[in-house]
């Protein structure tokens, strides 16, 4: 069995959720996303496009993951494709393209609500996180059903709805109406890929459910880090691991940095990645992160 | 046509006032109008109120300063870098109110200025706990399908501070990277401020890819001030520069780590004090492109 | 990646089905889609609509020939050089059906797509006839401030159809000129057709002033047609045909005369003999920019 | 006196009206208003800005008027500084610029609501017009007030506003209310420039006066070739006569194919001024219009 890592887990299945239809929109701030496009648009979706929030553009081309020249990779003049008009409003979920993006929540519970907005009271915060861009906007909008990651499974992230501290992002609200019900026209939320498990939602109670377990998993630990009761789907089985390609690819050509792995990192480790990362980036001679 | 060239010091004495809403264009790490910020705090402004699409290191130095009273950002943070360290104090202590803002609410609170429309429309929020920190944001229904909807107010910005890399004398402005909605900024602000890295002819602004995206109709003021970004980007010069942004977030730990911060690179005699202050030379090659 | 290039016969087959409404890119006399609008009724299509910002030739064309039965258009003329004939004929006896639109309700229709909305306000309409004759528009009150404002509905295009100066094969089409409305009509309609002069690099489009306006993901066919938007133009190639322009009002002064015109000028074999029939070489080098 | 044709005279008092702060949307097929804007950037308004329909853009730069050529003059790469993003929403009157635009009415009545949709009714139309294009959309926006001007100046253009047709722009509605009671936010109409004289309305009763008459018109002509009682300006006099340089530069370098008078003319003198244009473009070896 192939050798890998907690980030290259999560990438990999990030990027087999990518079809080679869809348009990839790319935050800032989220090399495992970025990744995972990447790395889907060099192997199985050659015909997928890039709309980069960094660069109101959309891109046809790979190129390498990069943390300091983000700005050459997206936005350059010789690279982008298609100046959007008009921030966020282009980046409205589509019908006919399956617009995709992967959203990471700060806290989610079990009918798919998210909160990134903050930690504690919204009035006066233990914890005020950054804010919830567009979340709030899309969540609920996206036909092809709303994409979630979680790169670590815990009791903290996973929150029963009572303890969700913000709604910042839509998921099946209370579970016990249709979306239309609320005015809400896309399918909630998809999936959460997160690493344990990959979780999706029960058609009927529209409560997370676990679908498959990531190899050396198992349904019980799923379970203990998160705080509400998981359905389980009738066809439960193991998560499909990587592959030897897919791992390479990532670790060889799409993100040799590891830049995705400050997504996943704490502490000491992460601060000492950042600061190679850096670095090395800075040091390059040959400008541009390169082509793929 | 009047001058519109003039220094940093008199651009914000002249056009940022006390109580003003400031719109500051890029995109938390990139293109960030930050020696105007540093002018701003410099000339102690105070009971400011910011908004941007995507706040970073402006606004929290604005928080630090003491010369903002309230904040709209859909996001503000430092990326892959941490939180806002003032931000995330003077909002947790309630020192700052804040306008829970989204994508959407500023683009289209936007919009609804050069539309001269009260509100627009928005199929959002709807069921977010947004709608219950912004009572000026409403549901309602459709006046043709009944359908339910989320109205957004219009935001109407005193001074539009943007930093771009080309500009001319007549004040049009020219971004080579990512425009985001500094153009929509420039457009409905009351009142203009560009400062740029270099000053071209009119000739130049038509050539480049993109034109004169900040029209000269609405520029006040035109203030060449190279690096004008540092230490967030301005593409196609250069980029961030990662270790003074951790330097400053390791500054931001204590209230009073920034005003350590605010005294060795802000309260300096010049735009050139503070590149000799960050580094000079040096630094000056690491983040060039 | 299917293969999009493809012959104008099967675009107008495989895309344009009766009854559908059709967005016609291009204003008046500029840049519009011709060729493919004589396509259009070779092919003896039926009940279609048309919308378009500003119609010209094409709506009228597809007017004299029997193609259509309703019309949505903010203006519809020859400019100078008089009223749109088969139009003004048409409408005066009653045989099409008139969606009378202003600029603002096409580009508010089209924008409602793309923004999942079922409506989008505007402030103007008040107190025209333009209220008596669409009962899809409606006035109602603010939901935020009171004010009286107009909810102007989505428009839905079937099958948009553009004519611009380059093209590559996936689908992204260049405009060198004005770009009109054209852009929305190719992002929200269901099927998008570009009938284009040249067929370039992806890399050409990228370097081009404008980039890829009309992005290849919306796109479905790709038909190369050089001189496609004669007697209009298309910058930066050639002008429009004053002269052709004016035998065509001549032709039309009777609905037997279009019929006329119609079987010298349309009914063709191939657009090789329709550019013969208006004059060939001498014609073509008299309307080159 | 100078000597000076109809044209010449409308032209050149539209000029006037420019100031030097103004943005000048120029429509299409309205030669008279591109000749006035152009004629006022070359003398008193250098920095007036053309907002061109015909281009999406604002231009800087004045070049000839053109009639075949246009794209060439507003499109052109090398001429265009600014590509306005949305079509006619960014054309919206604004309050900081003192956007203006000429409408030329087909229909007027004596509140200055105008008509450019269809003579006779509007489900059977004796003519149907091209249409209204934006001026139902802006007419009651201008923040400056609405500039608007008649070639012909009859009883066919002027009528009591129970024989205007359709409304398709809005002037003082009834003339009994402010407009503000209609949920209009425009001044209303500012003046009417006709070939017989300069009008207004008047402050109170919001309906049209003569301001000041042409030279050699006088007031009774005026008022029997308009369909309904027009007030007089208690200052009523005669219009300031065309500068010799105004006629000039209009003339020798604004318009020397006198594409403007095709506004003015009619039948046959019409038809060969139009056949003289277009040879007379069409044979140009120069390409381009020259810039002023």
């Amino acid at each position: 069995m192939v050798d890998y890592t907690t980030d290259e887990l999560l990438t990999i299945l990030m990027a087999r959720q990518v079809t080679n239809k869809d348009v990839m929109i790319v935050g800032v701030a989220t090399p495992i996303v970025w990744s995972a496009f990447t790395l889907a648009k060099v192997t199985h979706a050659p015909d997928a496009i890039f709309h980069y929030l960094m660069g109101n553009t959309f891109v046809w081309e790979a190129r390498q993951v990069s943390l300091l020249w983000l700005e050459l990779g997206a936005a350059s003049r010789c690279h982008r494709l298609h100046n959007t008009g008009e921030c966020t409003l282009e980046l409205l979920p589509h019908d006919i393209l399956t617009t995709i993006e992967f959203f990471r929540p700060a806290q989610i519970d079990q009918f798919g609500n998210t909160n990134n907005t903050v930690i504690g009271d919204w009035h006066k915060p233990k914890v005020r996180l950054p804010g919830a861009a567009g979340i709030p906007d899309f969540s609920g909008l996206y036909s092809a059903g709303q994409h979630l990651y979680v790169p670590r499974h815990d009791k903290r992230t996973f929150v029963p709805a009572e303890k969700l501290f913000f709604r910042s992002g839509v998921g099946f609200v209370d579970g016990t109406r249709p979306l239309t019900d609320y005015g809400l026209i896309g399918r909630g939320p998809k999936f959460v890929i997160t690493n344990l498990a990959y979780l999706d939602f029960d058609p009927k109670e529209h409560r997370m459910r676990i679908k498959t377990v990531h190899p050396g998993v198992t349904v019980e630990k799923v379970q203990e880090n998160t705080g509400f009761e998981l359905l389980k789907a009738p066809d439960l089985k193991e998560t499909k691991p990587p592959t030897e390609t897919e791992v390479r690819i990532l670790r060889e050509k799409v993100d040799p940095l590891g830049i995705r792995k400050l997504e996943v990192l704490t502490g000491k480790e992460r601060a000492e990645l950042l600061e190679e990362i850096i670095r090395k980036e800075y040091s390059r001679v040959d400008r541009m992160p390169p082509r793929l | 046509m009047k001058d519109k060239i003039m220094s940093l010091k008199e651009a914000i004495e002249l056009y940022v006032e006390d109580g003003d809403l400031i719109g500051i264009g890029g995109l938390s790490f990139w293109r960030k109008a930050t020696a105007a910020t540093r002018e701003i705090i410099r000339q102690k402004k105070k009971n400011l109120g910011v908004v941007s699409f995507v706040g970073g290191i402006c606004a929290d130095m604005l928080i630090g300063a003491g010369c903002l009273d309230r904040i709209r950002t859909s996001f503000i943070g430092m990326e892959l870098f941490g939180l806002a360290p003032n931000h995330r104090r003077a909002v947790g202590a309630g020192q700052i109110k804040v306008f829970e803002e989204t994508e959407a609410t500023i683009a289209l609170g936007l919009k609804a200025i050069y539309l001269k429309l009260p509100f627009l429309p928005l199929r959002g929020l709807l069921e977010t706990d947004i709608l219950k920190v912004r009572d000026d944001i409403k549901e309602f229904n459709c006046p043709l399908t009944g359908d339910k909807l989320v109205a957004c107010p219009p935001i109407q910005v005193d001074v539009a501070i943007i930093h771009v890399p080309y500009a001319d004398e007549k004040g049009n402005g020219n971004i080579q990277g990512p425009v985001w909605l500094d153009d929509d900024l420039a457009k409905t602000a009351k009142k203009t401020i560009v400062t740029c890295e270099k000053i071209v002819e009119t000739e130049d602004i038509i050539h480049f890819q993109g034109k004169g995206q900040i029209p000269m109709q609405k520029v006040d003021a035109v203030v060449k001030v190279p690096f004008g970004a540092h230490p967030t980007s301005c593409f196609p010069f250069y980029t961030y520069d990662a270790d003074h942004m951790m330097k400053y977030i390791q500054y931001c730990q204590t209230a009073d780590g920034f005003k350590e911060y605010e005294k060795e690179y802000i309260a300096v005699a010049s735009h050139e004090e503070y590149l000799e202050k960050i580094g000079g030379i040096k630094e000056i090659l690491k983040i060039m492109t």
